[in-house]
């Protein structure tokens, strides 16, 4: 007989090693998440998949189910931080949704609506942070990035590339590229690499397809994010 | 003439009285005024007092995001930015020109625009003062007012302007601010359940359209004294024109003509718009005023919108609107008509033929497939420009290699009139203020003058009714002496 | 309406509405609720706002604001709805978090406005404009709870005509108003 | 620097870590320490050496404080921002030195010549203010000394040639008990707990129930228990020296005067657990110990109480490391220092697994407190009953406080636990105390009301710092700072910490600035639970502790701030438009907005 914890109230089944995120949607129970991918190992940065076992906040994508767990996910107090979390994410960086050509594909975007954010509520940071567009094929606008790191991932550890990664810290950590001029154009990036085809929100975008999509038939415009993401796996 | 009250001798020693604000688009505006001690107007202007700062921060942007940003510009014509900018780019990328399916699609999206926009500005901004007068009853004059005396009228008002709406959602995606069209074409067809929609309504709607160009013709027959003499003024005019002569909203050459409807310039190329206008910077105002280089800023200037239209083209190539088109040439009896109060007759049979235009489009199997996308050789550069429903609209970009826009002008439809504003401005404070104890009625007369260009300002903070007005008299010290505020409206 | 009779003896909501460094967009989608807006005239009074003639907003219960604080005389509308309304409300992207003319936020404002008016081709008399009639442009574009205090936010470019009307007749009746999927999105 | 250049430099710095790229940390520092800032031809150089893509290395000369990648000066000015510091008159006299050398604060001079910034805590607040010059402390700054500076600047000075006593610092011992008080002779608790065996010396460990000093007080035994149980043969100790909480310097005086203790600690530790490597984590700011040190161990190995077959003992081999740090708080984190040591940015890992189990390059790893490891050799030494009977049950032994701010005798003291806040005040000669902050930035803020309360785990837990404020103090200001100190700090690995943190510094800087709102404080205190709640480490967890306890014990030093009951502007509107303001050359009363008028009814 196979183990189980509570999850809301409902039992949910788990196997050896596996996370809460990862039992909870094999189970049909959305736990949101940025950061996370159903291909890489948890990173635990983004913290929207904060639950309460035991009183304690943990991330789920990073915490082993274990028997008998008792675990809060979808209550007012815990959607009410992760909605504050998406807040924080929305007045760090520069989200113009009107104009962002990743609107309705966008997991921050589709993340804030599910969580019914109506503002950003705190103040603006406005940073400065200038697009790259040096490569033929890519754009880079760092105006969106969130420090998910999958990009980081994707190119290190599939595309064994390490294209790019963090630098600076705090509230000045950014995106670098593997180049010395700091352009995109001089590292081996290619449009069909996975880190290429990974980015959540809309810093790593193709070149000349923008708004290729028409609304209505975005990924997130006739269902939300909850349903698709346990449709699709992710 | 037309410069005569713009700058007054002695500013200091002069009142001033201000309509503030006059209306809030792409700007808000407002209208100052400075009387001597007979009451006589010294001075009246139109500012434009906001600066939003578009040109600057596209640049820097990729290409392609463009043209769904601009239409960010102006939320009553957010089509005319979209498309305009798809244009210039389309030329950048290549695609010159977009394909059969892609065109009529994006014709659809822009004569759907016009039919609501005209309405919009028609029925729920202009006719209460047409119907009612302009110093009628403070708290009739709006389209509640209208609703409560003439409640088709209003009715046919709000179903026209729903079904341009609608018609703007099949083809952009949504009502206000979509995403269809991109550089080198579209990115859908009309769904057939759009077309159904659209198709079943349309046979109204063109009859609806007639029955407003009907209403327009009888307010002035029954008072031609008013219709033909207020706030007019003689000027050149400018608009596309179709390279057959005929009236083209979405694409064509530039055509200007002087006050007397002789033609000055034609078959200008879009890409070449640079080399005839160039705009003038004043002090007291963030728009800008664009003329005819050869012709300088004092006789360069010209209108634009659908008076300049409908009289720049040789026909129009819909049968209901040429017929009209062809009465309202008579009525100038040989020399065009300049009447501002014209506008809005003109505006109608614009109405009307993009009704026309609509429907003959549904018939069309290219809207519902084929190729949306094409691309050719990419250029640095290219200009789009397109007759918005309230006048021409020029977009021009110049992209760099990276992709990202290295140049952005932007030259609106309002700002084109924005001399030919301020000159009605002055014309009917001259003939109606001056000398007089200002009342709002009268101040009244200046909002209608401004109204009826559409600038995007009235559409906008009128889109139910009156201009909120404040005015104040001030001595020459600043110190206000009096103030009249308008009278709250309450509806219902 | 069915219940007129009962509405009539119920006093009516006052909403004001204005737009500050806005496109109107939102004004428009408030009109797109159609032949609803005959309804809307009988549930509420309008007061300063495209309705009616009034300058200054008097004491209300609904104030909507369209557009973000881009210069000073936004500021100073702004705050006089706040002193006057009981309700505040930031409708869409731009009054919910400055929109996109808050991407000029990382220029500088003395530059940009060179750019525009000195350093364009094709433009005489080049100069900043400078008359006193003229509002001075902030740094940056700011969304209005930075500068008051705000009570709700319907966000969207523009909310569609059917959110805003679920968010009024919401409010109207006293219900916390909410938006969900699929009336709730930012683009 | 040429291309060529780089080259050179960076093989000799690689050459010098043996090409290894777990020691980019060390190398960066290295090649820093000779081009004076990493340029990116450098990083490049490095890259290429070490075989390691650039942008890591980028990625890691961007995260440290002390590593830059833009040039500086030939002097580097840092002067401590601790609210100690500042209680001294540290923003005054840094304001002063920019004067007198026409340098703006935190930019390079135009000749090049100097820059002058702030830095955090530099672990001198018993001799404040202090200022770190190219990494070198300089202690008791006053406008005399701040003239000198300027002046040896002026005069392009090299460092070796300025006064040494500018230099000075001072272990200020104010009260010895068990650690401090006897001398130890090298080895001889080594010896000890070699006679006692492996077994019974963790039995002693598990007896003495000594729980770490660094702030948490985890249990010392249980944590070498389950290294030593943990699979891998190759284990690691590591001595966390990275003593970076404000107000905490007795890791200092530990290094400086009682370096053998803290060895023979960790070779205790080594000996319990099977660990051969070891690594002492020194933060950049004690840099100048670096020399002392590693004579220290030099002679420790000619010793043989390092090396292959420690005091004779077949199969003890252990040896110890210094790595570097470089001006980053967040490293004292544990898993952050492992990171850190093993060349990365110091993002703190997801734990489980601990350290214990997977810690330096996933090797079973105990991590301890320079504090706790010296400690060990007491137990070593008497036994473990001996050391457990003092202090309380659960806080047993001695704990160093390091004492500053406002008292007549500032400095280090040992005192069993269980020592109540008023004994100490009354030891350290301080009066008319407002509060006092234990612990440090991330500790707690007690008021007088408090101040029977003990120090112990179990009721004001400490790693050490103790800083104490008279009545003239300004409670804000000290959250403010802390506030400060934290956003400049946050690593930026969580949404929380990273955001969250930043926002509480404007907030404060808001209030500061005399334009606060009632609603800030809401703002504040939900943006306190936030960080508490779900922030990725303790870093991020404990950042509110100074202004969630301030709001409570000193709020009307908040509401003098407010300006207003209910709301005001994020920013000042009136600054705002200044820009537009000078473009169009505008004076007119239109071109300035009032502040009165905002108030909202």
């Amino acid at each position: 007989m196979s183990r189980q914890f509570l999850f809301d109230g409902q039992p949910v089944p788990f196997e050896d090693g596996q996370t809460i995120l990862q039992a909870a949607h094999a189970a049909g129970h959305y736990i949101p998440h940025l950061c996370w991918h159903p291909d890489f190992p948890p990173h635990g940065s983004c913290k929207l998949c904060i639950v309460k076992v035991g009183g304690r906040h943990v991330s789920s994508c990073a915490l082993p189910a274990k028997e008998g767990m008792e675990v809060e996910s979808n209550t007012p107090e815990i959607n009410g931080e992760r909605r504050a979390l998406l807040q924080m994410l929305f007045v760090e960086g520069n989200h113009f949704c009107p104009s962002c050509e990743k609107s309705g594909n966008c997991q921050l975007q589709a993340l804030a609506y599910d969580l019914e954010m109506l503002t950003p509520r705190f103040n603006h940071f406005f940073p400065d942070r200038p697009v790259d567009a040096s490569h033929r094929d890519m754009l880079l606008d760092f105006n969106r990035c969130i420090f998910c790191e999958l990009c980081v991932r994707a190119s290190r550890d599939v595309d064994g590339k390490n294209v790019f990664a963090l630098t600076g810290r705090g509230i000045h950590k950014h995106l670098a590229v593997n180049a010395e001029s700091g352009r995109l154009a001089d590292t081996d990036f290619a449009a069909d690499d996975l880190a290429a085809n990974i980015c959540p929100v809309g810093v790593i975008l193709h070149k000349r397809v923008g708004f290729a999509v028409t609304i209505g038939k975005r990924k997130y415009d006739a269902k939300p994010i909850h349903t698709v993401a346990l449709e699709e796996g992710e | 003439m037309s410069f005569e009250l713009e700058t007054a001798q002695n500013r200091d020693t002069l009142r001033r009285v201000a309509i503030d604000p006059v209306s809030r688009v792409e700007g808000h505006g407002k209208v100052t005024l400075l009387l001597d001690e007979h009451d006589e107007v010294r001075e009246a202007r139109l500012h434009i007092v906001e600066f939003r700062g578009f040109e600057v921060f596209i640049q820097g942007r990729p290409y392609w995001e463009v043209p769904v940003m601009v239409q960010r510009l102006c939320g009553i014509c957010p089509v005319s930015h979209h498309l305009a900018a798809a244009k210039a780019l389309d030329v950048a990328v290549g695609a010159t020109p977009v394909t059969a399916s892609a065109e009529k699609m994006r014709r659809l999206m822009h004569y759907g625009q016009m039919l609501q926009s005209h309405a919009l500005h028609f029925f729920h901004l202009s006719s209460p003062d047409l119907l009612f007068g302009f110093d009628s009853e403070v708290a009739r004059r709006n389209i509640v007012g209208v609703a409560a005396a003439h409640p088709e009228v209003a009715r046919q008002g709000v179903l026209l302007r729903k079904y341009g709406q609608e018609v703007i959602r099949a083809t952009a995606g949504k009502k206000v601010h979509g995403t269809s069209a991109v550089p080198g074409g579209m990115n859908r067809h009309l769904a057939d359940a759009d077309h159904e929609l659209l198709s079943r309504d349309i046979n109204q709607i063109v009859d609806w359209s007639r029955a407003a160009v009907e209403l327009v013709k009888r307010l002035h027959r029954a008072d031609p004294a008013l219709y033909d003499v207020f706030g007019s003024f003689e000027s050149a005019m400018m608009s596309l024109v179709r390279a057959d002569g005929a009236m083209d909203l979405y694409d064509g050459d530039l055509r200007f003509r002087d006050a007397d409807g002789k033609v000055l310039i034609d078959h200008l190329c879009d890409q070449d718009y640079a080399s005839v206008i160039c705009e003038e910077v004043k002090s007291w105002s963030y728009m800008k005023f664009p003329f005819m280089r050869a012709r300088g800023p004092e006789q360069g200037w010209y209108k634009v919108g659908p008076l300049a239209r409908v009289q720049n083209c040789d026909f129009i190539p819909t049968p209901f609107a040429e017929a009209e088109r062809r009465e309202f040439i008579d009525h100038g009896r040989g020399r065009p008509v300049h009447a501002t109060l014209a506008y809005h007759w003109a505006r109608m049979i614009e109405m009307l033929h993009a009704a026309e235009v609509i429907r003959e489009l549904l018939d069309d199997p290219d809207l519902r497939s084929g190729e949306l996308l094409t691309t050719g050789t990419r250029r640095r550069e290219g200009v789009g420009i397109i007759e918005a429903p309230r006048g021409t609209l020029i977009h021009h970009y110049r992209i760099g290699e990276d992709d990202l826009v290295t140049m952005c002008n932007l030259i609106v439809s309002t700002t084109h009139n924005n001399q030919a504003m301020n000159t009605a401005v002055r014309e009917v404070a001259k003939r109606y203020l001056s000398g007089r104890r200002l009342t709002e009625g009268l101040l009244n007369h200046i909002e209608v003058a401004v109204r009826a260009f559409d600038p995007c300002l009235s559409c906008a903070t009128h889109a139910l009714g009156q201009m909120p007005l404040v005015v104040e008299l001030s001595t020459a010290d600043g110190q206000c002496v009096d103030r009249v505020v308008r009278e709250s409206t309450h509806c219902g | 309406m069915d219940n007129a009779a009962r509405d009539a003896r119920r006093p009516k909501l006052r909403v004001a509405t204005t737009s500050l460094a806005g496109c109107f967009g939102c004004h428009m989608s408030l009109l797109d609720i159609d032949e609803r807006l005959f309804d809307l005239v009988e549930l509420v009074d309008f007061d300063r706002s495209p309705l009616t003639d009034i300058k200054h907003c008097g004491p209300c219960d609904i104030g909507l604001i369209e557009g973000g604080v881009c210069n000073a005389e936004n500021v100073h509308v702004l705050r006089e709805f706040r002193r006057n309304c009981k309700i505040l409300v930031a409708v869409g992207a731009c009054s919910v978090n400055g929109g996109l003319p808050a991407q000029r936020n990382h220029l500088d404002v003395g530059a940009c406005l060179q750019q525009v008016y000195q350093y364009r081709e094709g433009v005489a008399g080049a100069q900043i404009p400078s008359d006193p009639e003229l509002p001075l442009l902030l740094d940056k574009v700011r969304p209005i709870h930075e500068v008051v205090r705000v009570d709700y936010f319907v966000p969207g470019c523009p909310p569609s005509g059917d959110a805003l009307w679920k968010f009024l007749t919401d409010l109207i009746s006293g219900r916390t108003p909410r938006l969900s999927h699929p009336m709730l999105h930012y683009d | 620097m040429g291309r060529l250049d780089a080259s050179q430099l960076a093989a000799q710095a690689c050459t010098r870590n043996g090409g290894d790229a777990t020691r980019l940390l060390q190398v960066l520092i290295d090649v820093q320490e000779k081009a004076g800032w990493l340029s990116a031809e450098l990083i490049s150089a490095v890259a290429a050496e070490l075989g390691v893509p650039r942008v890591r290395v980028e990625g890691v000369a961007g995260f440290y404080s002390f590593l830059y990648t833009e040039p500086v000066g030939n002097y580097r000015v840092l002067f401590s921002d601790n609210i100690t510091d500042r209680m001294l008159g540290a923003p005054e006299l840094m304001d002063a030195l920019c004067g007198k050398l026409w340098v703006e604060r935190g930019k390079l001079s135009e000749d090049g010549l100097v820059s002058v910034d702030t830095t955090s805590c530099t672990g001198m607040c018993d001799q404040g203010p202090a200022l770190l010059v190219n990494g070198r402390p300089l202690t008791r700054v006053d406008h005399r000394r701040v003239n000198q500076i300027a002046e040896l600047i002026r005069r392009k000075e090299p460092l070796y040639a300025w006064p040494s006593e500018l230099f000075r610092v001072d272990d200020n011992i104010r009260r010895r008990d068990a650690l401090l008080g006897p001398d130890q002779r090298p080895g001889e608790a080594l010896r000890a707990a070699l006679t006692r065996g492996r077994e019974d010396w963790l039995a002693q460990m598990r007896l003495s129930n000594l729980r770490g000093r660094g702030g948490a007080g985890f249990t010392t035994a249980v944590k070498w228990q389950a290294c030593r149980d943990a699979a891998g043969a190759d284990k690691v100790v590591v001595c966390n020296a990275d003593e970076g909480e404000p107000g905490t310097f007795k890791d200092r005086v530990l290094l400086s005067s009682f370096a053998d203790q803290v060895f023979e600690g960790m070779t205790l530790a080594a000996w319990a657990v099977g660990a051969q490597r070891g690594f002492l984590y020194l933060r950049g700011e004690y840099r100048y110990l670096l020399d002392h040190l590693q004579h220290v161990l030099a002679r420790r190995r000619s010793a043989g109480l390092l090396g292959n077959a420690i005091l004779g003992e077949t199969g003890f081999d252990f040896d110890i490391d210094i790595h570097l740090g470089a001006g980053a708080y967040v490293c004292g984190e544990e898993t952050a220092l492992l990171e850190s040591l093993e060349g990365k940015r110091g993002t703190p890992r997801i734990r489980p697994p601990f350290p214990v189990t997977h810690g330096y390059l996933g090797r079973p790893t105990v991590v301890n407190n320079v504090e706790t490891l010296a400690k060990t050799t007491l137990i070593a030494l008497h036994g473990g009953e001996a050391f457990a009977a003092t202090g309380t049950a659960q806080s047993t032994g001695t704990k160093l406080l390091s004492i500053s701010g406002d008292c007549a005798y500032p400095g280090i003291y040992e005192y069993p636990f269980g020592v109540s806040i008023e004994h100490v005040l009354e030891d350290c000669g301080a009066s008319d105390v407002q509060a006092v902050q234990v612990g440090g930035a991330s500790g707690m803020t007690l008021a007088s009301y408090e101040f029977h309360r003990r120090i112990a785990f179990e009721d004001v837990p400490t790693a050490g710092a103790f800083m104490i404020f008279d009545s003239s103090r300004d409670m804000f200001e000290v959250a403010r700072n802390f506030v400060h100190f934290f956003a400049h700090e946050s690593c930026g690995f969580c949404t929380p910490c990273r955001v969250g943190t930043s926002l509480l510094d404007n907030y404060m800087n808001k209030l500061a600035s005399g334009y606060g709102a009632k609603m800030d404080l809401a703002d504040i205190e939900w943006i306190n639970r936030l960080l508490r709640q779900s922030s990725h480490c303790g870093l991020g967890s404990s950042a509110p502790n100074a202004v969630v306890d301030a709001l409570v014990k000193f709020r009307p030093a908040f509401e003098r701030h407010l300006r207003n009951l209910d709301f005001e502007p994020a920013f000042d509107l009136n600054a705002a438009l200044a820009g537009a303001r000078t473009a169009a050359g505008r004076d007119d009363p239109g071109a300035f907005l009032d502040r009165e008028q905002e108030t909202t009814r």
